[in-house]
């Protein structure tokens, strides 16, 4: 009967959240808006996010999003992040739609990692 | 309630004292019958409303006559400020009120400007204080009403009634309070404040939820809300809820008795908690440092959001801003009205003690609460790296 | 109650059904929370309500978002026609209402006719009906609301609600129905109703008092009565009693599983009544001879005085007009408004029977009734000797 | 806890009224007023009002009243009558001042009936 604002995806991942950190020398983004701000940091070794890290200052949803971020792309190439879409985070975590906004920042700095991850590549590469 | 959680939300609503459930529990077994019946039956439920009007009585100290059943604090503040705006209108449209009184009352004077009344809305000390000499500077010839509340629900301020009412004397201006968080918690003597118009509610008191009362002292006349049969002198019409009436005479009469007892206890628990939370780094106690109402403690701390420090803190049963407003998460008026931004009021936390709370769910507390802030702190990036 | 008191007024109020005093205690001791609080505990409390409003919803047929809680069927009466008058005026300020709707009613048309808004007072049939046509050929372009109850409080009429219902969505006219004496008793589908604002009390019904209901239909907006705080989506703020909503939700889950059983023991007991009375000389039924809700059989009876009737007939409890102007000895006006001459008023009966009316109930009703008429008459002067 | 608006008096009066009916052959007064009705009859005996009797259409007060009135005057002297006093009856029945009225409606009876009873007496002295 006592229904939560927040689904047990969201609740796990709050209460265990196994990603907060930093991943030293790792390539990292931040983003801040809406009040909202996040840090993902990833450890890249040949292509691969060996490692996913983040800091956040937010709400719940926030907070859940960016552990599922990292939980779901970790270990996997950092092409993936093509594949990354707000709509399928906003569905596990039943994120209610006044809040899609904040969900954004996530989107936002999770294309700003991809850039920095890319750039880091290219560099290697040169 | 599952069995850990720690209710620390009285300022939203209490539990029912056990001889207020018996009582009522008696009456709606034994005398369930409508007060205004002409038989038997209907006298006894009239005799039991009787009974509780006089123990309403004592505890605020009036004459029985002064006082009307209403549905609660909301109805009774709507009654009054509506009732007695309309009532007085020739006086002045002029009406006076602060900016950290609750919704009830707050958005009563929205209605009024939008019915062509002016409304002055002070803004009380950082410690939600309004002094008697600020509102009398704000009095003007056409002003006809001043509603002020007796404690905050967010902060605890008490108010100083006394003062504030003999301004309102001295210059003939209707005087309501909002003593939702005040009647049964503290003494409240009407015989001696200045007072016209008081609103209270059972609820807040360990009393039942649908019933409160409108003081009306002797001499002052409001239009009414409602219409419709003869009960309570025309002024509030309705089939008088004799059970609910019941249990708010004997939470009138509990209190009586144990408002010096509550008062310490709470006095106690307040101390133990704010000692307890006092090395927090960034901690701040929004509302009076002294003096406040001894059931409210609301604090706030730098660098955690909001939402998520209540989610965390789980299983404690506070609020973020008042009860009345905590569903939605616009950052509480009342602590923009006393000086804080809206990041600082985001992460304010109102504990509300009352006379069930036990010095192990303070304790509970404390470190509830420094868990969830050290949690949050170490998730916080500290900026662009 | 005083064991030998026989309750027959049931239009008054009525006791709690057990489960609902039981649902009621339950939630007293386990959620007594605020619903409005963001917390487990409140959510608790806010799953209890949502539910309480499924049931509601069920036994009216409509959807859950189209029911607001209030005190009562007064507060709901006073909210819609006040509300709707107010949010329609420029549609006109024409109002139709009949003469024989409840005080709750009366008063607030009264209310609006001081407001400069233009009243049409119909007058039923003897039995109490207002035929749909009477309706119609009253209706003007400038009328914007009409209001008709659903069930007579004092004689039982059952208005054609359906009937009276079409010709208001044909000229588009608001159309309030008070149903404080129906909902619960009688089959109330507000599904295939043509009604736009529908008023209940749960105490009329085994529910508790203090708490009601206000159905708006869909597209149908209107003023709110009360402001504070953005429960019930605004329109009508204030912490909600979730142990009376739960008791008002249990009530109406109660009222769905019995209330064909209930119509029938009703039917039965009212022939009884009927059979007992018919002989007494100068007896009349005041309304509906056929056809009006079985629980009311309202009687008056030729040179007797109401007064010594009403006291002769201890430990009987029944009303002499309606339960809400009983206190005061003016002769109903629904009854002056169906032909009764005010002395023939003045005796009037009303019995009221209920859930738990028996058999030997009424028949000591009946034998009272007849000693006490024999009683009174064998002391009446013929004239002057 | 269960108070009546009709006093004891009120009660054992209306319940127990002993002098319901009409003296034949008595002295009788009848008024009729408010939509009250009263009539007392007094048999005399040797200026003695021996038996009173009275017929009342009314409220439990008005027919209290007049049965009160029986017993306190039966077997009195009928000069008596002049200390009859409305304000005793009220008192002693606690009628509501609203219903003063009603009970004017006795000591409109009651006079008249000290007329009658007067005028019988001098017509037996003649
Ligand atoms: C200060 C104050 N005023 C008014 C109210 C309204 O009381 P109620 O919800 O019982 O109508 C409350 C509580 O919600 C309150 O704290
Ligand atoms: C027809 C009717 N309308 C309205 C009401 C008012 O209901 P409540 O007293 O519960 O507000 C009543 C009962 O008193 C009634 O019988």
């Amino acid at each position: 009967m006592t229904e939560s604002p927040y689904n047990l995806a969201v609740r796990d991942c709050f209460a265990n959240p196994l990603h907060v950190g930093d991943v030293v020398g790792g390539v990292t983004a931040y983003f801040d808006d809406q009040g909202m701000r996040i840090r993902i940091s990833a450890g890249i070794v040949d292509r691969l996010m060996a490692e996913l890290r983040f800091r956040a200052w937010g709400c719940p949803h926030v907070i859940a999003a960016a552990e599922l971020f990292c939980r779901q792309f970790e270990g996997r190439d950092a092409q993936d992040l093509e594949q990354f879409a707000v709509g399928s985070i906003m569905h596990d975590l039943a994120v209610p739609t006044e809040k899609t906004g904040r969900i954004l920042v996530l989107e936002d700095t999770v294309r700003s990692l991809r850039v920095a991850i890319n750039d880091r590549l290219i560099i290697k590469q040169d | 309630m599952a069995s850990d959680l720690i209710y620390l939300d009285y300022a939203a609503t209490t539990p029912l004292h056990p001889d207020v459930a018996e009582c009522m529990r008696q009456v709606q077994s034994e005398a369930y019958f409508n007060p205004a019946s002409n038989h038997t039956a209907g006298r006894l439920s009239l005799a039991i409303v009787n009974n509780a009007a006089a123990e309403l009585a004592k505890l605020l100290n009036v004459s029985l006559t002064t006082l009307l059943w209403t549905s609660g604090a909301t109805e009774s503040n709507n009654m009054a400020i509506l009732g007695a705006a309309k009532q007085r209108e020739h006086r002045g449209k002029h009406l006076i009120t602060m900016r950290t009184e609750h919704k009830a009352v707050v958005d009563v004077f929205r209605f009024l400007e939008k019915q062509g009344f002016e409304v002055t809305w002070l803004t009380p000390d950082s410690d939600g204080q309004l002094s008697s000499d600020r509102l009398e500077a704000a009095l003007r010839d056409d002003t006809q009403l001043v509603s002020i509340m007796h404690i905050n629900n967010e902060i605890g301020t008490v108010q100083d009634v006394a003062g504030i009412g003999s301004v309102c004397r001295k210059h003939d201006v209707t005087f309501h309070v909002d003593g939702a968080q005040a009647a049964g918690k503290i003494a409240v003597d009407l015989a001696t404040l200045p007072v016209d118009l008081y609103s209270l509610t059972a609820h807040k008191f360990y009393g039942p939820k649908g019933v409160g009362s409108l003081y009306i002292a002797d001499g002052i006349s409001i239009e009414p809300l409602m219409f419709g049969g003869s009960q309570q002198r025309r002024m509030r019409p309705g089939t008088l809820a004799v059970d609910l009436i019941a249990g708010l005479g004997e939470a009138a009469s509990v209190a009586r008795r144990t408002m010096a007892d509550d008062l310490s206890h709470l006095s106690a628990l307040k101390q133990q908690l704010t000692r307890g939370l006092q090395d927090i780094d960034g901690l701040y106690i929004n509302g009076p440092s002294e003096g406040g109402y001894p059931g409210i403690l609301n604090v706030g701390v730098k660098d955690v959001e909001g939402e998520s420090l209540l989610h965390a803190l789980e299983p404690l049963c506070v609020a973020t801003g008042s009860a009345c407003n905590s569903q939605s998460l616009e950052p509480s008026y009342v602590l923009r009205a006393i000086g804080r931004s809206d990041l600082e009021a985001q992460s304010a936390i109102r504990f509300s003690l009352g006379r069930l709370t036990t010095p192990d769910d303070i304790e509970t507390a404390i470190s509830l609460y420094c868990q969830a802030v050290r949690k949050l702190r170490s998730m916080t990036p500290g900026a662009a790296l």
